[in-house]
C-alpha cells in the first residue's frame, strides 16, 4: 500500500502531473475576484474566507477526474481491482495520495491568498485550519464521483457537476467556522467539530461508495 | 490445484456473448481460447479474472483438496490488451511497484525486478522511462510483471500481439516454465502458442440477442 | 574587429554544441563577477544613509526594484526567444524561453514578496490592489502558466512552439492588462493609493541600486545560460535514451 | 530602526528564493551529468553485451 501511495505521489509531481496546475488554478481564481468586486480592502477582507474556500473547493475538484481514469486507461485499474487486499483500502490510499499531492499544496498556499484578500491573521489561520480538516472530505466525496465517471469518455466536467452538490455541507461548515473565528458572537468550535465529523464520515462512506462503483463499472 | 468453471455465461449490454461454458484445469495445464474477433474470448478472460460478473455460472479454485480461494482474481495474474504500466515512470519503478503491490500468492515466490527483466531479456532498459520503449518492448516488460509477484494462474489476453517471432518464442518459453512449476494458464490467442498439456476451447460467439436465450 | 567577433559569437551560439562549449568557458567568469557585484551591492545597500521619510525601509528598494526590472526583462528575453522559435525555428530559442520561465517566476516572486514587505510598514497592509502590484502579480501568474504548459507536454519542440504563441500573446497583452488595471483601479480608488517608488531617487540611493541591478542582471544571465545548458543536456539524454531502447531491441 | 524586521525579512526571503533557484539549477545540472554518465556506462555495456545475449538465445 505504501508502494501505491509513493507511486501516485511520484506521478503527480513528475512532469505532466496535475499538482502544479491545481495550485495555479487556485491562485488565478482567487486573484480575479477583486477585479469583479473592486479593490475595496474592507469588502475583500469581509468576503475573503468564503472566496478562498470556494477557490480551494474548485481547485480540489480539478484533478479529480483523473483519479481512477489514468489507471483505467493503461489497465492498472484491473490489477488494482483483482487483489486480495480490500479495494476500500486501495481507494483510501489513492485518495490520500491525491490529497497530499493536489490538495495539501492548496492548504499551504491559502495564507498567501488570505494576504491578497486583506484578511486578518486570525481569519487566515482559521481558513487554513478549516481547509486542512475539511479538504480531505472533498477528496473522499470526489472519489465517488471519479469512480462513477471512470468509464465515461468526457468524465472531467461531469465529475465536477456530480460532486459539487455533495460538497456543499463541507463548504457551509468550513466557511462558517472560519467566520466564527473572526466574528465574536458566533462560537468557533461547533461548526469546526461538525466539519471534522463530516470528514471522518466521508472517509468511510467515500471509499466504500467508490469501491462499489468501480466493481460495477466493469467493462 | 484445480480450477473449475461451470456453466459460465456473460452479457455485454443486452447481448449474450457466450453461454454454458464449462472447463476444468489441473496443475500445469493450459487452456487456449480460439475463435474469431468478437467471439467473446476477452470477455471470458475478464469474467475469469473477476473483472466482469458472469450472468450465470461459478468459478472456483482449490489450492488443494482442503483449501479454496475466495475468488480466482486473487490468485491470478491478468494481462489484458493494456500494459498496466506508467509511461512516466522508469521500467524499474514500474516493476518495483507491482512487485511490492502484488506480493506473492501462497505457494511460490516472485522474481526480483532485475531477474524478471533479465527473463524477458530487457535488463538493459531498466533505467529508461517505460514510455521510451517500443510497443514490443513494452509488451515484454508487462509480461515481466507476471514474474515479479507469484500467482498460480496466469490469464493472458493476446500476450504475443505486436511481438516478433523471437519475442513470441521467449514468452511461450516463460509460460511453459510457469506450467512446469505447476502453474495454470488461460490464454486467448490467434498465434499458435506452444504450451504444454493444452486444452482448447473454441469460442463460437452468438449472433442472436439475449432475449432469445430464455 | 568587434563586428567579426559579434558574428562569430552569433554563429557560435547558433549551434548547441558550440553553445555548450562557450557556456563552459564563460560560466565561471560570470558567476565570479556576479558574486563580486552582489558583495559590492550589499555593502553599499547597508552603508548608505536611510531616507528621512521612509527610514531604513528604503533598503528594501535595493532588492525590490531590480527584481521588478528583471521580471520584465526576463519576459522580454522570453518574447524574443519565442520569436526565434516561431520565425527561425531555432532549437536554442526553444531552450532559451523554456529555461527562462522559472527564473522569471522566481524574480517576480521576489519582487512581489519584497514589495509586500515594503508595503506593510508603509501602508499598514501587506497587499493593495494597486495597479502596479496587480500587474506584477498577473505577470507572475503568466509565468506559472507557461511553466505548467511546458511541463504538460512531452514533445519538447511542440511544447516550445505552443508556449511561444502563449508568450507572444501575453507580451502583446501586457500593456492592455496594465492599462485596464490602471483604469479599474482609478475607478475604484481615486488617488488614495500611495504610489510605490515614492522617494525621488537621488545619487545616494542610485549607486547601490545600479550595482544591485547589474548584479541581478548578471545573476539572471548566469542562471539562464546554466539552465539552458541543463535543458540541452536533458534533451540529449532523452534522445540517447530512445536510442538505447532501440538498440536494446535490435540485439535480442 | 523599527522597520528592521521588514528589511531583514525581505533580504532573507530574497536570499532564500535566489539560493533556491541557484541550488535547483545546479542540482538539475548535476542530475543531468549523472544521467549522461549512466547512459555512457550503459553504452559501454551495450557494446559488450551482444555475445551474452547471443549465448542466451543459442
Amino acid at each position: 500500500m505504501t508502494a501505491l501511495l509513493l507511486r501516485d505521489l511520484k506521478l503527480s509531481f513528475r512532469a505532466g502531473g496535475g499538482a502544479l496546475i491545481g495550485i495555479l488554478f487556485f491562485l488565478t481564481v482567487v486573484a480575479v475576484i477583486p477585479f469583479g468586486v473592486g479593490p475595496d480592502l474592507n469588502l475583500l477582507s469581509r468576503i475573503g474566507p468564503a472566496i478562498v474556500w470556494i477557490g480551494a473547493l474548485l481547485a480540489a475538484l480539478l484533478g479529480l477526474d483523473r483519479l481512477f481514469q489514468a489507471d483505467r486507461d493503461d489497465g492498472s485499474l484491473d490489477l488494482l481491482l483483482m487483489q486480495e487486499h480490500p479495494l476500500v483500502l486501495t481507494i483510501l490510499v489513492k485518495c490520500l495520495a491525491h490529497w497530499l499531492a493536489n490538495v495539501l499544496p492548496l492548504v499551504i498556499a491559502s495564507p498567501l491568498l488570505g494576504l491578497f484578500m486583506n484578511m486578518s491573521e486570525v481569519a487566515i489561520g482559521a481558513v487554513m485550519l478549516t481547509l486542512l480538516v475539511g479538504s480531505p472530505a472533498l477528496a473522499f466525496i470526489g472519489a465517488v464521483g471519479a469512480a462513477v465517471a471512470v468509464t465515461l469518455p468526457r468524465g472531467g466536467l461531469l465529475v465536477s457537476i456530480l460532486v459539487l452538490p455533495l460538497t456543499i455541507p463541507v463548504l457551509i461548515f468550513g466557511v462558517s467556522a472560519s467566520y466564527a473565528a473572526v466574528e465574536d458572537p458566533a462560537p468557533f468550535l461547533p461548526p469546526f467539530l461538525i466539519l471534522v465529523a463530516i470528514t471522518m464520515f466521508f472517509a468511510v462512506i467515500g471509499p466504500l461508495g467508490a469501491a462499489l462503483a468501480l466493481r460495477n463499472a466493469g467493462d | 490445484m484445480r480450477l473449475l468453471a461451470e456453466n459460465l455465461s456473460a452479457h455485454r449490454g443486452e447481448d449474450l456473448i457466450f453461454s454454458n461454458i464449462s472447463f476444468e484445469l489441473k496443475e500445469g495445464q493450459a487452456l487456449i481460447l480460439t475463435g474469431r474477433n468478437g467471439s467473446g474470448k476477452s470477455t471470458l478472460l475478464r469474467v475469469m479474472a473477476g473483472l466482469l460478473r458472469p450472468a450465470s455460472g461459478t468459478i472456483s479454485f482449490w489450492y488443494d483438496a482442503a483449501r479454496k480461494a475466495h475468488n480466482l482474481g486473487e490468485v491470478a495474474h491478468y494481462l489484458g490488451h493494456r500494459n498496466a504500466m506508467k509511461t512516466e515512470l522508469t521500467v524499474r519503478e514500474n516493476l518495483a511497484f507491482w512487485k511490492d503491490f502484488l506480493r506473492d500468492a501462497a505457494g511460490g515466490t516472485g522474481y526480483s525486478v532485475v531477474d524478471a527483466a533479465r527473463a524477458v531479456e530487457l535488463e538493459q532498459v531498466l533505467h529508461l522511462p517505460f514510455g521510451y520503449l517500443s510497443a514490443g518492448q513494452q509488451r515484454r516488460m508487462s509480461f515481466a510483471k507476471l514474474l515479479v509477484g507469484y500467482r498460480p494462474v496466469w490469464i493472458v489476453d493476446e500476450p504475443t500481439a505486436a511481438l516478433d517471432v523471437s519475442a513470441e518464442a521467449l514468452l511461450a518459453r516463460l509460460m511453459r516454465e510457469h506450467q512446469v512449476r505447476g502453474g495454470v494458464i488461460l490464454a486467448a490467442t490467434h498465434q499458435p502458442l506452444e504450451l504444454l498439456d493444452v486444452k482448447r476451447l473454441e469460442m463460437k460467439g452468438f449472433e442472436f440477442a439475449a432475449g432469445d436465450e430464455d | 574587429m568587434t563586428e567579426s567577433l559579434a558574428i562569430r559569437k552569433f554563429s557560435d551560439l547558433a549551434n548547441p554544441t558550440r553553445f555548450l562549449a562557450l557556456a563552459e568557458r564563460l560560466l565561471p567568469w560570470m558567476a565570479g563577477l556576479c558574486c563580486l557585484l552582489f558583495a559590492a551591492g550589499l555593502y553599499l545597500a547597508f552603508t548608505t544613509e536611510g531616507d528621512y521619510q521612509q527610514g531604513d525601509t528604503v533598503r528594501i528598494m535595493y532588492i525590490h526594484v531590480p527584481a521588478a526590472w528583471l521580471s520584465m526583462m526576463c519576459y522580454s528575453v522570453m518574447a524574443l526567444s519565442a520569436i526565434g522559435t516561431l520565425v527561425w525555428r531555432h532549437p536554442l530559442a526553444d531552450v532559451s524561453h523554456k529555461a527562462a520561465a522559472p527564473l522569471g517566476a522566481a524574480f517576480t516572486l521576489i519582487a512581489l514578496v519584497t514589495g509586500s514587505l515594503w508595503g506593510k510598514p508603509m501602508w499598514g497592509t501587506w497587499w493593495v490592489w494597486d495597479a502596479r502590484l496587480t500587474s506584477v502579480f498577473i505577470l507572475f501568474l503568466m509565468y506559472l502558466g507557461i511553466i505548467a504548459l511546458n511541463r504538460a507536454m512531452d514533445d519538447p519542440s511542440k511544447a516550445a512552439r505552443v508556449s511561444s504563441v502563449l508568450i507572444l500573446v501575453g507580451f502583446v497583452n501586457i500593456p492592455i492588462i496594465k492599462f485596464s488595471v490602471d483604469w479599474w483601479n482609478t475607478l475604484h480608488q481615486p488617488a488614495s493609493v500611495i504610489r510605490m517608488g515614492g522617494p525621488t531617487i537621488d545619487g545616494e540611493f542610485l549607486r547601490p541600486l545600479l550595482v544591485m541591478a547589474m548584479a541581478y542582471t548578471l545573476l539572471f544571465f548566469t542562471l539562464h545560460i546554466t539552465a539552458m545548458r541543463n535543458e540541452i543536456w536533458r534533451r540529449r539524454i532523452a534522445t540517447q535514451r530512445r536510442l538505447a531502447a532501440r538498440t536494446a531491441s535490435r540485439e535480442v | 530602526m523599527s522597520h528592521a524586521f521588514y528589511i531583514y525579512t525581505s533580504y532573507g526571503v530574497t536570499a532564500l528564493i535566489t539560493l533556491a533557484v541557484i541550488a535547483w539549477t545546479l542540482l538539475d545540472g548535476r542530475a543531468r551529468r549523472r544521467e549522461m554518465a549512466e547512459l555512457e556506462a550503459a553504452g559501454i555495456r551495450r557494446r559488450s553485451s551482444p555475445p551474452v545475449t547471443e549465448g542466451k538465445q543459442a
